[in-house]
This record gives C-alpha cells, structure tokens and sequence, in this order.
C-alpha cells in the first residue's frame, strides 16, 4: 500500500479535496476558506479549483452560517463548516448543541444532521488568552454530537470522510501546533473513527491522551524506555463517543494510567477518562489513575508562560517514574 | 405552482374552517393542560391565526416550514393532521415527533415541516440553510420562516437577514409582530418598531400586513412567494397582530391592560371574517354551526387518538440520539484484519 | 437566631431585595425581569418597588446584554444579570468566558469584573430536548470564574450577597424544581460560599451531590438508614472552586463515594470529583467511586422518560446498596 | 471639556507626528516580529493612522476606550507610552498588561483603555456596558468603541447598536472600514454595504467620514462628542480607510491586486497630510526629519525598555486568575466558629 509524506495541513486539505471530489452535495463554508485560503492555510488553492458555489466564504457570523450548516444538512447537503478556532465556536455553539444535536432525537427520529464541523483548537502560537483553548471537552459532552480528534496525519488525512459518511453531526478538533508538521499518510484510516488506538504498545504504565498530546506522550514514552519503563501510549481519537474497551483493555494490562490532556483540569475529559478506568478497572490499578492537563489559567502570551501553563514531556515522564514508584 | 388569490365564497369558507379549527383545538389544549393532560410549556397562537392560515394557503407542499414554540397554528394550518399533533402534546408515540417533542418540538418530515424551535432567533439561520440546500439542488421550494418580533433583538436574527439577502436564497420571513415578548412590548425591546423597516434596512423586500385579516396575510403572501420563486430572493413579511392569551401556561399578565386585550380581541381574525362574510350573506348560522361541529368532532376524535396512543417504553429512551451504524460499505477504513496486517 | 419559612423563589427575591438594599451600585437586569416579574416569577414585585433604572428589561439578546453586564461592572457597577436559563446562556458564553473570566489576568490584574450572572437550571417540569440542560459543568471548567449552586433555601437567601462580596465575576445556578419547595432560611449563610457543607452526617458511604440533586441524596441517606447504611451528604455548594477538602475528608472517612449529579454522564462534574477522589483518596477506597447521571440523552418531554433519564431515589439506594456489598 | 478642532499649523504638526509615531513604531514592530522578539498574531495598522489619531483627540482623559486586537495606534494615541507597550509586545513584566497579553491584549486602567479585545464584535456590548455605568453613576464620560467592518456582520453588532440607541447609551462607536475582514471583501460579508446607513437603521445618528484624513476624522469626532455630551445618546462614525500590510503576520493577500493596494497607498494618511502641508509651506524638510528623528528616539528607547523587562516569574504564572480573598468583613457569613455553635 502506498504511502505519502505530508504536513498535517496537507493532509487535512487533501482529504477535503477527496470529499468535495466524491460527493458533489459536499461544500464547504466558512470564515476566510476560500480567497484567503483558510485562516491556517488549510484549504488554500480549493476555491480556485473549486470555485465559490462549493467553497463559500462567509461574512463573520459563526451563529449564523453554523446554523446555515444545521439547514443545509437538513436539506440534504453534506457541508463542511469551518469554525475558524474553537475560540470563536461558543458564539456558534447555541446551533451546535441546541439544534445540530437534538433534532434527530427530539423529533422521534425523523431528522437528521449530517453535518461535519473543524476547528482549529489548542495552544502554543503564544496567541494568548483567548485564542488558545482546548473545549474538545464542551462538544464530547453533548449526546447527538460524534467529537473527533485526529492526531496522526493519517487520521488528518482520513477522519472528514469517516465523519462525512456518518449520518450524524460530526465535530473535528485540528490542533493548530500540527499544523506544519509531516508524517506519513496511507491510502486508507486505519481504524473506524470511532476506535482508539494504541501508538505505543506497553506493560508497565497506559499514556492515553488525543490531539496535540499525542506527540508528547510518544516522545515521554521514548524517554520512559530508557529508563526501563515500558509505556503503551493509547490515542483516543474519538472523544465522543469513547472507546472504553480499548482504554480498559489498555489499564487491564498495564495496571497504571496517567492521561494527558490540553484541557484546564477541573471539568476536563482527562477526569471523564480517570472516572471510566475507577469504576471500570479500578481493582485492576496499582496506583492512582494521574491526570497531566493544562494549569488552570487563561493562557499567557510569553512564551515561557504559556509553556509553563501546558503539559509537558519531562511532566510525563516524572509522573510515569511516580506512578511505578507508587505504593 | 403559482397561487392566485381566491375570494371567492369556498375559499374564504375555508380559510375561516382553517383559522376555527386552530381556535377550537388550542381552547381545548388550554383545558387539557389544565387537566394535566398536556404539560411542560404551552404557547396558544389564539389571536394569530390568520397569520398561519394565510400564509400557508400560498405554499405548495414541496416548501419548507420552519416555526417556534409556538406552532400548534403553523402545523394544524399546513396539514400536520390534528391526532399526530395532539398526541404529540400528550407525549405519545403516535405523535408527530413519536412524542418526544411535546408541544414546542412539532415535527413532520412528510409536510417539510421542521419544527418546533425553542429556541428564540434559532430558526432563523437553519431556514436559511433549508433555502440554501433548495437553491444548491435546484429544488424549486421555498422556505418559510416564522418567527415573533421578540427574536429581532437576538444577534442571529441579524446574521440570517444579511446571509439570506447577500446570497440570495429563497426564504420567506414571516415575522409575527403580537407586539410582546413574555411580558416586554416591542417599544422597549427595539429601538426601531417598524419591524419592516428593519428588514428592509438589509436591502431585503419587505412589507407590513395586517396580521388580523386572513385575506391581507394570503395575498402579501402569493405576492411574496411569487417573487421568491421569480428571484430567488428573500422576502420578509411583517404581520401585524395580538396574543390573545398570556406568554405561555404561566403568565400573570401584569404587564398589559385587560382593557387593551380587549380592544385588540374585538378585532380579532376569526370574529372579523365571520361578521363580515355575515353582513355579505356569505355565512348562514347552519354553516358556521355545521364547521363548529364537524372541528368539534374531528378535536374528539384527536382526543381519542390521543389517549390511545402508547408510551413509549423506557428501554427505547436513547433511540435516535445516533442513527444506526451505517453499514460498513461507507466508511473508508481498512477491516481490522487488514490493519492488523498492514502493522 | 431568628428563622424564617420561605419558598426557594421567595430566598432568591429576599436575596436580591437585600443586594439593591446594601449597594447602590447594584442592579438586576435580564429578560422579564421587571414587568413580568421574571419567567419563573423570582423578581416579582421588584420592578414596582425599585423602578426602571434598577431592575431592567432587556430585549432578547444574551451576548448583548451580559456583555453590557461586564462592561457595567468594570465601569464600577454590580450587576445582578439574569440569564433567564442556563438553556440560552450558550449565547451569552462567549461574553461571559472570553471576556468576564480572562479580563483580571490578561490585563495583568488591572480590571476586575465583579458581576453576578444567576441562571436558571435543571430537569422536571417536561419542557424537552432545549429547555432541561444541567451545564454547571460548563462554567466550572472556566479559570476566572466562581460557579455556585444553592441547594437549600439558605444558600438561595445568602449566595447573592456572597457573590456580590467577591470582586470577580460569579455564576449562581437555581434548579427550577427548588422554587415553588419551602425551607428554612436562617439570618446568615452557614460559611463562606466556596465551602463545601456536610447536611447529613454518615460512616459508611459520601453521597457527593449539588443544586437539584441535594434533596434525592437526602431522601437517600434516610431510606438507607432504615438498610442499616449510614451515609454522609456532601452539599458540594460552589462548584468552581471545589471544597476538595472537605470532598476527601468525607472520602476518607467512608471509603466509599456516590457522586450525583444532573448532568450528562460523560465530561459531568461528577467525573471531574471522581478524578479528584482518585488522585487524593485512592489508597482509602474500599469500593471504586460511582457516579449516578442523567442519561446521555437530549431530556424527552414524556414524564416517564424524563424521569427515566434523570437520577433517581432508588438508583442511589441501589448504588449504595451495591457499593456496601463490593469486593 | 469642549474641544474645537485647531487647524493651526502646530496642532496639525502635532497630529502629523502621532500617525508618524504609530506608522514608524509599527514598521518596526514588523522588523522586530521578523526577529521574533515578538511573537503571536501581530494585526498592524498602518494605513488607518489618521482614525486612531483623530477621535483620541476629540476625547478627554475620563473617556473609556475600548479596541480591538489591532490597537497598537489606539493605546500610542491615548497616551500610553510606547515604552509599555512594546514591553507588552516583547512579553514584559514592564509592559502595560504585565506581558501577559501581547500584541492583541493592551490593557491600561490609568488611561481607561480596555483593551484589546480579540474575539471580533467582542468589545461592542462590553462598551455599552462601561456607557451605562458612566451614565448611571452621572460620570461626564463617553466611552468609544473601535471595531472593523467585518465586525458589522457580527450579531453583536445588532445587539450592541439596538441597546445603545433603546436605552440612549453615551457611546461613540468608531466603524474602522478597512474594506477587508482578513481577506473578505465588504461586498461579501454586507448585503449593505453603506455602514453608516446600516447604523442609522437603528435610529442611530450617524455618518460616514474620509478616515485617511486625520483633519475630518477629527473635525467629525469633535461634532460626535458633543452630540454624545449634550444628547447621552450614542453616535456612529464609519471611517472609510484601508489596510496597506496584510491582516495580521500570517496574509499571504491572494485575496486583492498590489494595483489596488498601491492606489489606496497614493493617498494614506501620512503622505497625504505631509503633502498638503508642504504644499501650503507648513512644513520644512528639516522639521519632518527631526520628528522623524524624534520618533526614532522614542522607539529605541521603547526598545531598550522591552529588551531590559522582566519576564514574569512561573511561579506568577496563577497570580491574577482571581483576586486576592477580600477581607472577611466584606462577606455575610458566619464564620466557622460560630457556625459551630449554632448547629
Ligand atoms: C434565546 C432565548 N432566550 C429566551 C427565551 C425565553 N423565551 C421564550 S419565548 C420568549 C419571548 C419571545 O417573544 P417573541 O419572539 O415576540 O415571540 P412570541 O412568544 O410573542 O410569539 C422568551 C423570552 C428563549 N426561549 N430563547
Ligand atoms: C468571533 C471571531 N471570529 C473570527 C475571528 C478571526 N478574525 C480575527 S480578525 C478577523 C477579521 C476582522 O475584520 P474586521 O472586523 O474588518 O477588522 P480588521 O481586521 O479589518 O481591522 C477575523 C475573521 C475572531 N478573532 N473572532
Ligand atoms: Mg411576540
Ligand atoms: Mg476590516
């Protein structure tokens, strides 16, 4: 099977360019994705080849032309939304919850909302306090909503088609640090979108973590087997639904989790995680479940504080020495 | 497709039959909620009938219906049957939303009739995005927005006035102007109380009718749906009218006159149609009496379906949160098998 | 000291009566707030008393008016905004967590906002899919922000005044199925508003609870005191910050925990206070901690199922039953 | 507090060397960003000088500003010191936001400068909200509001300018049209692209001005003042201007012609006034050359300033968050003592 280098931008473009290829119901729409190119580069080059009925600008709006998205998915369109940053997604996030969410159910199943949403989230372009969040957490919350969060180029590459072909509204979260990065990408994802899937196959300790934490946990996990620990790095993919066979099964064999998240502690996924493994693994654990998330502080612009703010490699690998040390 | 406006006699009969039978039903709904039978919020269209019957009756069956909580009118007047929607209310599976809505989430796909939005100014974008999928796909339909001059005040009515009229979709704003929001009359929620005004302000068509007069409200609205269909444009009606009842089924009314309900009651688009088909010898007693009891009959008969439909079982409470699983033809991953191999 | 029998409704009108009292500077401004005596009637009688300029009806437009509510407080005034239910706050979220929560840090501790946004909250009176959310947890993810929920009628009569003490801006949640019960409101609040409060002491199980669900814990603990199980309630009160301490003092001394809570499972607060209890009780558990939610469902209008959805009685005797039985 | 526009030579000098002073000091922002002493979003606004420059001296120092992320010439014509704000920019203790805000983030409560506001329409409603508590507290203050047009589109927008005017709000919103919002046309995010009228719609006094000449900006600011002063009711000045670098350090600008840039160029504030004066024989070379080298001055300082600040320690990293617990006087609970004792 051939395999390609791309930076996750590429990647992300190129599975637009697939969707928009595919199916000709399939636009996509928001702030800036076509004569600019998209905020981050992302769709640069589609309105040209794909011109303005299927790569639509639109004013600055994110109520109105997310819920423009709701409409046209009920009407039988596939749109692609792009919500610039998740930073501005709460001026959208009454249409994504209220209405993307419910009206399947409210309507004894009648409707549905085949709608795909991407955001760019996550922190680190020192872009400061309110351009700098991670609420993959608000959205895997919402019963209606499927939440992605590809941190591989491959599932860059892959997930907007899994999502599209998903009859339901579908959130997926780009980490903006990725962005520039390469990796290599195959001619297919290699799991269903809804599965997590182990990085890093490991004994002694389970790293679950998603999105721009992915990479963090490898390299800890690089460290870690050095010093003769042998960490298995699961990435969750999905944040909603979640995969929880695969994270048990994963602390089962490991007895030890620690879960790396973006997200502010209090209220963060990493505690829905840490909560799943105490009432499903929890006399399988040879110590306490650790969580390693962002302080919880509106992120600074200095560099120095920002970092300071965000989980960190030497923090996963400190906490996977304390976790076997533990007891 | 085009719609003429008729006035002749059976025509009007039937607009009347129409804005009665909304009437009649909500009466009834009152008196259930009062029995129990109905719960959760109830919000009666009585006063703004009219609106609903008029607007409707200039749509054909492939346009699109987007309403509010307040929509039982909406719903009676585009043919949602009245059984699908009482029982809806009762919260049974034989109602148009297999009761999980109640009365502010009526649904009916069948009739393009998308709910039921309780969410004030939520309807606006979505009808929109209705039109735009319409317009995409050469649909040659419409999409009707209904909503009350409360949610002009809500950012998204702004952001949905400026998409429809900049791209050019084909939606038809029907803006409910019963001159309160719960308990805050439009002087103190709009700097700019012609409602119309304001559309027009984003270079949409617009026009203020008399929401109390069926016979105004259809023909704004042939006229309106004609130029819809023509341009492709968004158009935006402003229909005059009155609450009759308070804001939902917990309102005290403090905050108007009995004596101003009163005045606007006497006005009202039932009581005026009857009088004037009456003083034009159009309407003999026996044939009012004869609507009454045949709406009386069909409102029993909604009862009775109503009270027979089932509950639906506790074990089907997470139905329809997700569709089923798409079968594995459309997804583009490899089988696990295949992956196991790849690795 | 002298008590009082109040409705809940009647503790939060007292609660507000005594702020526009105390301080000139405060004001109460929402949707219907005045002329209509608010939608759940908590401000009636207000408008007639203290006139136009210091309770205030606003049209209907969230972000609008709560961003004005923070702009009035770094301008030296004490708002009192009412977001008529946490269900249209999603409209007002970007006001309230971009610009209420970040102002005081990002301006490096120049600006206060100390403004008071009360919402109502909760599940039970059938009003569906849009009209029943539990998003406590929304805002107690938020740095910057005090999240409180008043579950007695004390804490309905106090927490205002509390909140409107605190320089920084204060989210109260009221359960609308507290309003219409009665209670005993006492002269003072029983501790500072970010403490948490044992109302039921117990040995054998913590039943960790807030807002809406306080009064099921209780008629709990009372049924399992008939099963020979001795439970302590913990009333959590502020949900942002959390009393962790008094949370692991309960923990530790039962080694058993049930967490209730309103919310959707998944991403709920009672994940986050499971973590919590993971992290800093774990070697004092005797049983993995449960968590009793509302089903992952947009709420259905039926009772049954609305009620099928939410919490029960009987689900935390059960739990509590089991929990007593494992290992 | 009256002002009256001075077209005397001095004032006009005067003016002439604040845009130069945002024009230099951003130039070598974007030198200073290519060395990454400066990081994040960096949005400049050099082309628009003649805005900021010309409301801020309508003003007195009571007045509140509010701005957006594009605000490095909003805070230099207040009257923040550039040393503070290129600290800021550099991530600073010494910087007016304590370095925790950058670029987009310029806070300074001694000048009533609020930001720095970087979600788009964010700092509408918020600055009818500090114009409210000035009215109610009869503090004789105004509060402007600078925002973009891309901003119109925004809900806010409508939210903002309907309370401002309903409840007759002291506030001067300053419309910075710019013609783009990143790399949108206005033809494409307004169906109405007059911004002026679009506020008038709301009942709003206001009026469009050439915001490339610092002369009529001002001249229009001072009327607006005023008007705001004796009336308390809110005022709109839309600002015709244009952005001569890309949006923000990250604009390729594939979305307009050099040509058009060039053209808009040709008559920038700067060169525009400096030709008039020298035209009228107002302004020798040597003159120009010492502000220049005035300003070249100030900005080394400013350099040297931000180069010699602290970076705040980590262990501050939290400080702020919330304030410091108010002293127990100020809360209305027992304490735990006797709340010991009552139980
Ligand atoms: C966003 C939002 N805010 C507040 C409410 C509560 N609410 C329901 S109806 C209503 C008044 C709406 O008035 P209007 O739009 O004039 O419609 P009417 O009820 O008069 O038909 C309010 C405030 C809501 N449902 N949604
Ligand atoms: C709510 C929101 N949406 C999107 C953005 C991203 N963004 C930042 S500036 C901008 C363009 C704003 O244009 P305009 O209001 O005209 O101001 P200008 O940058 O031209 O001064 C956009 C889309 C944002 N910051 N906030
Ligand atoms: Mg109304
Ligand atoms: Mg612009």
């Amino acid at each position: 099977m051939s395999e390609q280098v791309l930076t996750y931008r590429e990647a992300l473009r190129a599975g637009i360019e697939q969707a928009l290829l595919d199916d000709e119901r399939v636009f996509l729409m928001g702030e800036d994705v076509g004569r600019y190119g998209g905020c981050y580069g992302v769709s640069k080059g589609l309105f040209e080849r794909y011109g303005a009925k299927r790569i639509i600008d639109t004013p600055l709006c994110e109520s109105g032309f997310v819920g423009v998205g709701v409409g046209a998915a009920l009407g039988g369109m596939r749109p692609i939304i792009e919500v610039m940053t998740v930073n501005f997604s709460l001026l959208a996030m009454d249409q994504i919850v209220n209405s993307a969410a419910t009206l399947r159910h409210m309507s004894g199943g009648q409707l549905n909302v085949p709608l795909v949403i991407r955001m760019a989230c996550g922190a680190g372009l020192q872009l400061a306090a309110q351009h700098s969040h991670s609420w993959e957490n608000f959205y895997a919350h919402i019963p209606g909503l499927k939440v992605l969060s590809p941190a591989t180029h491959n599932d860059a590459r892959h997930m907007l088609i899994q999502a599209l072909a998903d009859p339901d509204p579908v959130i997926i979260f780009e980490h903006v640090m990725l962005l520039n990065t390469s990796g290599e990408v195959l001619e297919q994802s290699e799991a269903s979108m809804e599965k997590a899937l182990i990085r890093q196959q490991g004994t002694d300790v389970s790293l679950i973590t998603y999105g721009g934490s992915l990479g963090k946990a490898l390299a800890a996990a690089k460290q870690l087997k050095d010093l003769n620990i042998s960490a298995e790095v699961v990435d969750l993919r999905c944040l909603r639904p979640l995969d929880t066979k695969t994270i048990i099964a994963s602390v089962t064999k490991t007895h030890r989790a620690i879960i790396i998240d973006e997200a502010w502690l209090t209220g963060s996924l990493a505690g829905e995680i840490s909560a799943i493994i105490m009432e499903q693994a929890f006399w399988h654990l040879d110590a306490p479940v650790k969580r390693l998330c962002t302080a919880e502080v509106p992120i600074p612009y200095p560099s120095h504080l920002e970092q300071a703010a965000l989980p960190q490699v030497e923090q996963i690998v400190t906490a996977a020495q304390a976790i076997m040390a533990a007891r | 497709m085009k719609h003429k406006l008729h006035l002749d006699r059976v025509h009007l009969l039937a607009q009347l039959k129409q804005m009665l039978r909304i009437r009649r039903f909500e009466e009834k709904c009152a008196e259930l909620y009062g029995q129990e039978k109905i719960r959760g919020f109830l919000h009666l269209y009585i006063g703004e009938e009219a609106i609903a019957v008029g607007v409707m009756s200039a749509l054909s069956a492939k346009d699109n219906i987007v309403a509010t909580y307040r929509e039982h009118g909406h719903a009676l007047a585009r043919g949602l049957s009245m059984k699908s929607i009482l029982a809806e209310m009762y919260g049974r599976t034989n109602g148009c939303s297999r009761g999980r809505g109640g009365s502010m989430h009526l649904f009916d796909k069948n009739h393009n009739f998308y709910g039921g939005n309780a969410i004030v100014g939520g309807g606006l974008p979505l009808a929109a995005g209705l039109a735009m999928a319409n317009k995409n796909q050469d649909k040659q339909a419409l999409t009707v927005c209904f909503f009350g001059e409360g949610a002009v005040a809500e950012g998204e009515f702004h952001e949905a006035m400026n998409l429809a009229v900049l791209w050019k979709l084909p939606v038809l704003f029907v803006c409910e102007n019963n001159r309160y929001a719960m308990g805050t009359a439009l002087a103190l929620s709009e700097s700019e109380t012609n409602i119309a005004k304001k559309a027009s302000s984003y270079g949409m068509a617009a026009e203020q009718v008399d929401g109390m007069n069926v016979v105004d409200v259809e023909a704004a609205s042939i006229k309106a749906v004609e130029q819809i269909r023509q341009t492709n444009k968004p158009y935006f009606l402003e229909c005059q009218s009155y609450r009759f009842r308070g804001h939902s089924s917990f309102d005290g009314q403090l905050y108007r006159d009995k004596a101003e309900v009163k005045l606007w009651q006497e006005k009202g688009p039932v009581i005026r149609l009857i009088t004037w088909l009456k003083e034009n010898n159009h309407l003999e007693d026996e044939e009012l009496s004869n609507i009454e009891a045949e709406i009386k009959a069909e409102i029993q008969a909604a009862i009775d379906f109503a009270e027979q439909g089932q509950w639906e079982p506790i074990s089907d409470l997470a139905k329809d949160v997700y569709s089923p699983p798409a079968s594995s033809t459309n997804t583009s991953h490899a089988t696990n098998k295949s992956q196991g191999e790849q690795l």
